[in-house]
């Protein structure tokens, strides 16, 4: 068997509908101008040519998900007691992540970190991620706002990935990263991607080139002065309005709220993205909250993917890069800017321009 | 001033026995301005027997004209008929709020009615389309000698959720509008007393009694004209006052015009215009003291020159019906 | 939480169509609920006393009874629960009776709908929270608004029970409806000579402060505190000098002003003095009439007044109270003849209504007490009175009786045949009711003893013959059609509700029925209070009433107003807004719906702007909480999580 | 021409206020980003073009301190409802007005060059917007890719302002155009509609961009789509609650959204969420004749009422 | 436990404690029959009836809603009806816009005294819910 192979483009779809046969294929389509990852069928339009609206996360890590279903239930003899009866469904399909980015892809082994990776695992996300395939497509040009390089990823970057597409003239050069991707090789439809290896490393390279690296270094290094100073961080975010969509459209913000809701003596618990933008986040039953003002919330964002996320994790940047969060901020907050910014370089730049200051 | 339109559905009585109400209804209507439209191909308005055995087909009798009306350019009829008015607005009525019995009757009809007409009767449109004021513009003639009643019968303000128009106990519509001419008209208590006319054959000697009721008041109250405006309200006062004289020993010679007649006289029209002949009891009496109103103003003002009452004589400038009436008194 | 549920048979009320044991075993199956019954009278003592056991016994802190509508014995199940230690608003009540077993046929359907309402019950009483009553000062002032009879027993009544009373009535003088009969039924005594001395009494009562020829203007408080704004409308004669000497009248040379107190039967001068008995007995100016207003020069009353009283600039003055209470005795008002085409509508000077009949028969009133009619001033041998003109008659809107006409009719009859002897009286009448202490007999002695004729039926047409007026009816008795030719005609016209009954209702915040006239609190139980707490009814300003039903009233009104000033402080309802000032954005939108300026702005002490409740002045209506967009003011058991608890309880099933 | 104009206005102004906001480049060619300008020096970071599409004044009810700001007509709008509702001070702003004849909808523009990445952008003198990409350069021309608030836009110049940087326009867009595409949204059938709205509001990931980007969204931390305590809807992600949430923020906005569009331009997955609103303003309009935003005394109609309302007529069964 | 399948749909009704509410009880008090189909809730007056109760008994499984007040003008709190007029109006113009037939929702003024008109809006309003059958807004989607 061949270590790589090719997807001719008129027999991608017969290669989703065989992966189909036994997994969900979650894939790029087009709604009107927005793309979005939907369960593939036929009336679907495919979309490869931009990264979609908002990342595959929810696929193995669903916005909301039903943990359990709890019944109180009275004894039948004794009305005094109750018992309660929870049920858990954790059925999980098969399923297929496809042409997704290489970062999107890469945001999956951030959240591995913390739900897997542990003493504790979270059933839930542990066989979602195990159940799931995931096929990418590595980027051939930058999309606004993307800095992947800057966080240690790239527009071919395979770490996430169990497979990696690059788009070539007439099709799909397929490179398998994980065992489960080096089956999909077997597949009819692929063919031997040998003669393909020299034009997929050349576009690859040629993707990387394109991206630009805002922090001009590989290893990125925060100011611990400048980013524990609230003035800094005040003014950098002043026009921030906190909602939610940087942290939703995040491939690697995971942060979660437990809720119960119940009526009639049923009920559910449900696990919701929560964002750390929200001033709900950490507000506390007494009434106060540590982080009541925006530009504290900001701080704790880009604090979690570039400060404390790397102190525990042996230096790994929470961030894969994809500019999503940039691209569809209401008032173009960029935070690559903020983080250059932060860098002890960056902190020098600020100096000579608030000396000029009032 | 547009010319006001309405279709015109005159029924059957207008064709015959009381042609002379679409005659003078037709000639007060085109002084006024107001245009009749003909309504092609009418048919009975049910106000047969029909309604009393199948109120669904004798709806449908009205509404097959309604349709037709609905299919004109106004979408006003108006309705000289009494009778007819009533049949037609009580289909209308019944077929826009109540859905089923719309469509029962639409059954039998070969174009639906949709519920667009409004109708009114002849008196209502003169009364409140027109106006009194543009009545009394177009007088020409004062009528000094009549003194009228105005007798409105059982159905032309009745049942009043049907007629929608004046009061039911105590009408004004038709005292108001000869008032308007100049003519003097005089309260009655017996508006819309019963006349009988509808057991004509079958109870002679009860209609007798009941119409020499109406005529005795109207002749207690000082009236020598009765104004009506309903064929059979006219028949039967009219043509009956004999028949009442012979069985009740009265002597009574009273006149019964149709309202459109008493316009038309003050609007200059000859008795013959009128069709004045067509009366059982004959109003030549009454006309004799017809005069231009120019004429009969100075006149009066001669007299009141005459009785050195040089102080009135302004007043009767203004209102010289009045003045007339006072001296009379 | 310990749920206890109470299902009540009510006798067969609800048991009947309901089946109440079903919905007791549905219940406890209810997480939460660990305790439910079904009881034949929940409300009686002994049912009372279940619940209280219970509470004790299963350690109950939530009650929901399931029984008739919480209008009925919502205070007196929060009473028994407090008894029992509990919040009174840990009480919640479904209506299984009302809105269930009386209004449904199936008894599966029915079953099933009182098992939802009970959930839904427990739903939302497991989101009640306890509420605690504050207490505030009561000024213990009441008004009473109108002076008619029955005002002035309430306003007496008062004043003797030690409180300050603000009298206003509208007229010029006090006296009501009362102050114009001749006698009163059924003992045939002077009506103004019982009634004059204590026109008096108010007058000269010291706790009493009598505005007459006023209005209100504007009421604004609540129960305890109320601010009124009175009118005192420019009668142009300065009262405070006027002796009521009665000199303008007889030299004002305007004679044909209408009489108001007369009902028009007379007319009288544009100064005039309503009555002689008038209190206060002061003249006033009808400005309609007076040629000093309408034509511009006159000023004969100014020169002739020895007192210097007269005043043509006068204007409306308008003056302030504050009371705890209010007795509304503002009475009733009479259907015109123009409401009878088939009788006229006014056209004929001898048919006339019942109350001017009453001025003509009065001594001190135009006639002198002799019976003339009108258009010829003779006296009428043939009088025919027609009752329920007007009443009784859906065609008319006054579909109920009138209470009162059958006994005065009798009583005009009497009267009639005592002033002329030689006369006939006939009654044309649909039922006779005369159901009062006496009544029956009197209607008796008028058709026994005093030989009015009284016919069965209804009035048809009355028309003029020559100085006749015939009267043309049916006598359902005999089944024939009966013309009586009358000299003078008697209609008992409809007594209707007062005119401005409505607008009065609406100043007040009390309820009008279709008629106009006021709703009390419970028709039986609760006759004389409103729904708006503070607030009492008296007299026939809550349906045509006689005189002793008004002047009980009137005394049952004063000794309701009694007892709550009994107490210095008033407890009020919690059930009022909320803020939340964590949640409150200062946007006020709250202060700008809220009907009675209850909400104002607070600065916090980090200089936030919130809104802030004013408790008393809350009156719990609720509008700020839908008006407020994040949810900051919540009105206290009705919070949206109560109600959403309801919802949820009905469509999340 | 106007930035200079709008720059003299700034250096005016600046030693009466904190700060004052407006706009400067953002990340990339099309999209620029507010820009709070505190000293002289930083006036230079302006810009004015029309790209510069962001309603400022969302920013103004939350400083306490007296600020310039630099808005469009319709971006005044806002500020005559904040008025209205007493929201804001008028003594503590200065509002500098540019009269405005259309500005772009980025999401237009990257529709018509097929979502490329933008290399820069340019506008020539004759309405046109040039967009470099590595594929060369497009040439579009603005009225095709405005917002559809500017295609029917009566208020070109500011209703309120302090400064006026050029001179007023007048609308020539016809006042009935205003409502037109609701009126036309409304004849589809009740199911077209129902269906239209599950398929568009499925995509919602309630992020409350839509939200926090409403000027007249004034609840902000307070909002009902997240608290508890009252509990109106759920943190579930189902149409239901997706469906609620909007129909929360519709009804809030009832008489006072000024259709600025913001939370239609900043929604991330391109959900029409402005036309709810717009919806309520035609009837507010016809029921009430009332526009918010429009005049500083007006009253917002669901905070107020008429005893007799010559428009509601009472329903019958 | 639910409505009872093929017989009732699901109704829910807001009425205010002092006219409408007292108008049911005044139409149960003279027993004139009513279909079962409503559920009552009580609220002080109809202007605490925010139109968000009624989206939200619509989305979550209601067929029908029901609010009704005190006549206009007679409001016991004076105003609070007016308010909800103007509310309850803006909301059913808005329904249908989302695809809501507006005739699943009804606002109108009952007073304490009218309990056979009470009767009448009831079997009206619920008559109509059974000719538009179940309204299936409800679908859920997790995300």
């Amino acid at each position: 068997m061949p270590d790589t192979g090719y997807l001719p483009k008129e027999k991608v779809k017969d290669f989703m509908r065989e992966l189909a046969k036994d997994a969900v294929v979650y894939a790029p389509c087009l709604e009107g101008d927005t793309v979005i990852f939907r369960p593939f069928s036929e009336e679907r339009t495919l979309c490869f040519d931009r990264p979609a609206n908002s990342p595959p996360k929810s696929v193995i890590y669903p916005q909301s998900e039903q943990l359990f279903a709890f019944e109180y239930k009275k004894d039948p003899e004794d009305h005094q007691k109750m018992s309660v009866e929870l049920k858990a469904d954790t059925n999980v399909p098969g399923m297929v992540i496809f042409a997704a980015r290489p970062c999107d892809a890469r945001g999956f082994t951030i959240y591995d970190r913390v739900f897997i990776d542990t003493d504790t695992p979270d059933p839930y996300y542990k066989k979602r991620r195990e159940n799931t395939l995931i096929v990418t497509l590595s980027c051939a040009e930058p999309s606004p706002g993307c800095f992947c390089v800057g966080v240690g990823g790239g527009p071919a970057h395979k770490e996430g990935s169990d497979a990696m597409m690059t788009e070539l003239e007439g099709g799909y050069f397929i490179e398998p990263v994980s065992e489960k991707g080096k089956a999909i090789l077997n597949k009819s439809m692929i063919e031997d991607g040998s003669p393909y290896l020299q034009k997929a490393q050349e576009a690859q390279a040629k993707a990387h080139e394109a991206v630009k690296n805002p922090f001009e270094t590989d290893k990125l290094k925060i100011s611990q002065d400048l980013f524990n100073n609230d003035a800094f961080w005040e003014e950098a975010v002043s026009k921030c309005v906190s909602c939610g969509a940087c942290t939703y459209l995040c491939p690697t913000c995971y942060c979660f709220n437990i809720t119960d809701e119940q009526a009639s003596g049923k009920g559910e618990r449900i696990r919701s993205w929560d964002a750390c933008m929200f001033f709900h986040f950490t507000l506390e039953a007494s009434t106060h909250n540590p982080r009541p003002t925006r530009f504290q919330r900001f701080k704790n964002r880009v604090g979690h993917k570039f400060v404390y996320y790397p102190e525990k994790y042996d230096g790994a940047i929470a961030c894969c890069g994809c500019g999503r969060c940039i691209r569809y901020c209401p008032v173009s907050v960029d935070i690559s800017e903020i983080v250059s910014n932060l860098t002890e370089s960056g902190q020098k730049q600020q100096q000579t321009a608030g000396s000029a200051k009032k | 001033m547009a010319e006001k339109e309405y279709a015109y559905y005159s029924g059957c009585s207008l064709e015959g026995t009381a042609k002379e109400y679409d005659t003078s209804l037709r000639l007060v209507m085109k002084t006024l301005g107001v245009k009749l439209a003909e309504i092609p191909d009418w048919s009975c308005c049910g106000s047969t027997p029909a309604h009393t055995v199948d109120h669904v087909f004798a709806a449908a009798l009205a509404a097959r004209n309604l349709a037709i009306i609905e299919k004109m350019n106004t979408h006003t009829v108006t309705v000289p008929c009494p009778s007819c008015l009533t049949v037609l607005k009580k289909a209308h009525i019944g077929m826009t709020t109540d859905e089923s019995f719309k469509n029962e009757v639409n059954a039998l009809l070969d174009e639906p009615y949709e519920g667009k007409v409004t109708a009114k009767s002849s008196l209502q449109v003169i009364y409140e389309d027109i106006g009194l004021e543009a009545i009394a513009d177009r007088v020409t003639h004062a009528l000094p000698d009549l003194k009228v009643v105005a007798y409105y019968g059982c159905i032309l303000n009745r049942p009043p959720d049907i007629a929608q128009f004046d009061d039911p106990e105590n009408p004004v519509a038709m005292d108001k509008v000869i008032s308007a001419l100049g003519i003097e008209v005089l309260d009655y208590a017996f508006k819309t007393e019963c006349c009988g006319a509808a057991f004509g054959v079958p109870k002679r000697a009860m209609v007798n009694e009941l119409t020499h009721k109406i005529l005795s008041m109207a002749i207690d109250v000082g009236a020598n004209c009765i104004a009506v405006a309903c064929p059979l309200c006219q028949q039967n006062l009219d043509l009956r006052q004999e028949q009442v004289n012979q069985t009740m020993g009265s002597s009574f010679n009273i006149p019964v015009l149709y309202f459109t007649q008493i316009m038309g006289l003050a609007y200059g029209y000859s008795p013959d215009d009128l069709e004045m002949d067509k009366l059982v009891v004959g109003a030549d009496h009454l006309i004799r003291s017809r005069i231009p109103v120019e004429e009969y103003r100075k006149m009066k003002e001669a007299e009141a020159a005459a009785a050195k009452k040089p102080a009135k004589a302004k007043e009767m400038k203004e209102e010289p019906k009045e003045t007339a009436k006072a001296e009379e008194n | 939480m310990r749920v206890g549920v109470f299902i009540c048979h009510c006798g067969n009320n609800i048991a009947g169509t309901v089946d109440v044991a079903r919905v007791a075993a549905e219940m406890r199956k209810l997480p939460g609920v660990v305790y439910a019954t079904n009881y034949m009278y929940t409300c009686s003592e002994p049912g009372q006393e279940e619940i209280k056991q219970a509470i004790r016994k299963e350690g109950l802190d939530r009650i929901v009874v399931a029984a008739c509508s919480p209008r009925m014995h919502e205070n007196t199940f929060r009473k028994t629960i407090e008894k029992a230690g509990l919040n009174r608003y840990f009480l919640e009540m479904a209506n299984i009776r009302e809105h269930i077993s009386w209004i449904g046929e199936d008894k599966e359907l029915n079953t099933n709908k009182a098992i939802e309402a009970v959930k839904m019950a427990v739903a939302k009483v497991m989101n009640n929270k306890p509420l605690y009553s504050s207490s505030f000062k009561v000024n213990k002032r009441v008004l009473v608004i109108g002076g008619g009879v029955a005002g002035m027993q309430a306003a007496l009544d008062c004043a003797d029970g030690g409180l300050d009373v603000v009298l206003v009535e509208k007229s010029p003088s006090i006296g009501g409806m009362m102050s114009r009969l001749d006698k009163t039924f059924p003992t045939i005594d002077c009506s103004i000579c019982i009634l004059g001395p204590k026109m008096v009494d108010v007058v000269q009562h010291e706790k009493i402060k009598l505005y007459a020829y006023s209005e209100i203007d504007e009421i604004k408080g609540y129960v305890g505190n109320y601010q009124i704004k009175i009118r005192k409308k420019a009668t142009y004669v300065d009262w405070s000098k006027c002796t009521g000497c009665g000199a303008c009248m007889e030299k004002c040379p305007t004679r044909n002003a209408y009489d108001h107190f007369n009902f028009g039967v007379a007319t009288t001068r544009a100064i005039n003095i309503p009555f002689p008995q008038a209190i206060p007995k002061k003249a006033k100016i009808d400005p309609e009439f007076c040629r000093q207003f309408t034509k511009g020069k006159c000023g004969v009353c100014a020169k002739i007044c020895p007192t210097g009283a007269i005043n043509y600039e006068m204007k409306d003055e308008i003056v302030a109270e504050d009371v705890g209470a209010i007795i509304v005795a503002t009475g009733y008002g009479l259907f015109d003849l123009d409401k009878f085409p088939e009788y006229g509508a006014g056209r004929y000077p001898d048919v006339i209504t019942g109350i001017q009949y009453e001025r003509i028969l009065n001594a001190s009133g135009p006639t002198s007490g002799h019976i003339l009619r009108p258009s010829d001033q003779t006296e009428p041998k043939t009088v025919v009175f027609v009752s329920c003109a007007g009443s009784r008659d859906k065609s008319l809107g006054v579909p109920y009786c009138s209470n009162f006409c059958c006994m005065y009719i009798a009583k005009q009859a009497i009267l009639t045949k005592d002033h002329i002897p030689d006369s006939q009286s006939y009654v044309f009448y649909m039922d006779i009711r005369s159901n009062g202490k006496g009544y029956d007999e009197f209607t008796r002695r008028a058709q026994e003893e005093y030989g009015a004729k009284y016919i069965r039926g209804r009035v048809a047409k009355i028309y003029p013959k020559g100085k006749k007026m015939v009267v043309r009816g049916a006598d359902t008795l005999l089944g024939t059609q009966v013309e009586v030719e009358a000299d003078l005609v008697v209609l008992a016209t409809a007594v209707i509700s007062a005119p401005g009954a409505a607008g009065m209702a609406e100043k007040l915040h009390i309820s009008y029925d279709t008629f106009g006239f006021y709703v009390e609190s419970h028709p039986k139980l609760r006759p004389v209070e409103t729904n708006t707490s503070g607030v009492y009814l008296a007299g026939a300003c809550q349906g045509p009433k006689d005189i002793p039903a008004s002047v009980g009233q009137g005394s049952a009104a004063a000794s309701k107003v009694l007892s709550l000033f009994s107490k210095d402080m008033l407890e009020s309802d919690p059930a009022i807004a909320q803020v939340n000032i964590n949640a409150c954005v200062g946007c006020l939108k709250c202060v700008k719906t809220c009907p009675f300026q209850a909400i104002k702005e607070e600065v916090l002490r980090n200089g936030r702007k919130v809104a802030k409740v004013i408790e008393t002045v809350c009156a719990g209506c609720g509008v700020c909480t839908s008006t407020c967009p994040c949810g900051a003011i919540q009105l206290q058991h009705f919070t949206d999580n109560q109600l959403l608890a309801e919802v949820n309880a009905i469509c999340q099933s | 021409m106007s930035t200079e104009k709008v720059k003299e206005a700034i250096a005016k102004i600046l030693p009466d206020v904190e700060t004052v906001i407006c706009y400067q480049q953002g990340f990339d060619g099309l999209h620029t980003t507010p820009l709070f300008i505190k000293i002289p020096e930083e006036i230079n970071g302006l810009i004015w073009n029309p790209l510069c599409v962001q309603n400022l004044t969302s920013y103004l009810p939350s400083i306490k301190k007296k600020v310039g700001i630099v808005v469009k007509g319709c971006d005044s709008r806002t500020i005559v409802q904040y008025l209205q509702e007493g929201l804001i001070d008028r003594e503590k702003i200065v509002i500098i007005g540019v009269p405005c004849t259309g500005v772009v909808s980025v999401k237009k523009v990257l529709r018509e060059i097929g979502h490329q990445p933008v290399a820069g952008v340019a506008f020539d003198d004759n309405g046109n917007i040039v967009v470099k990409t590595s594929k060369g350069d497009r040439t579009l021309a603005i009225a095709d890719v405005c917002p559809d608030k500017c295609a029917t836009c009566q208020y070109p110049t500011p209703i309120v302002y302090d400064y006026l940087a050029g001179d007023p326009i007048k609308s020539d867009k016809p006042k009935e155009s205003v409502h037109e595409d609701i009126r036309q949204f409304d004849e589809k059938t009740l199911e077209e509609k129902k269906a239209y709205w599950e398929k568009e509001l499925e995509k919602c990931i309630r992020c409350y961009a839509c939200r926090n980007a409403c000027p007249m969204c004034i609840c902000q931390d307070s909002c009902i789509a997240e608290t508890r305590e009252p509990h109106w809807i759920s943190q579930k992600l189902s149409l239901t609650e997706k469906f609620m949430f909007h129909m929360i923020h519709a009804v809030h906005l009832a008489g006072r959204c000024v259709e600025c569009g913001e939370c239609e331009r900043v929604c991330p997955m391109d959900i029409p969420v402005a036309k709810l609103k717009k919806k309520i303003n035609t009837e507010m309009k016809e029921l009430f004749n009332y526009e918010p935003g429009v005049d500083p005394d007006g009253k917002p109609p669901m905070y107020t009422f008429n005893v007799d309302e010559v428009k509601i007529k009472e329903h019958k069964l | 436990m639910s409505v009872v399948a093929g017989k009732e749909l699901r109704i829910v009704g807001f009425l205010c404690n002092w006219c409408s509410y007292g108008g049911a009880d005044t139409a149960g008090v003279s027993r004139f029959k009513q279909p079962t189909d409503l559920r009552i809730i009580k609220v002080p007056c109809s202007g605490r009836v925010d139109p968000l109760f009624v989206v939200r008994a619509l989305l979550t499984g209601a067929d029908g809603v029901l609010v009704s007040g005190c006549h206009p003008r007679d409001c016991h709190y004076t105003d609070g009806n007016f308010y909800a007029r103007r509310r309850l109006e803006m909301l059913k113009r808005l329904l249908p816009f989302v695809g809501i037939d507006e005739r699943r929702f009804h606002y109108t003024w009952v007073s304490a005294s009218e309990g056979q008109k009470w009767q009448q809006v009831v079997t009206d309003f619920t008559n109509r819910i059974h000719q538009l059958g179940p309204l299936h807004v409800k679908k859920e989607n997790e995300g």
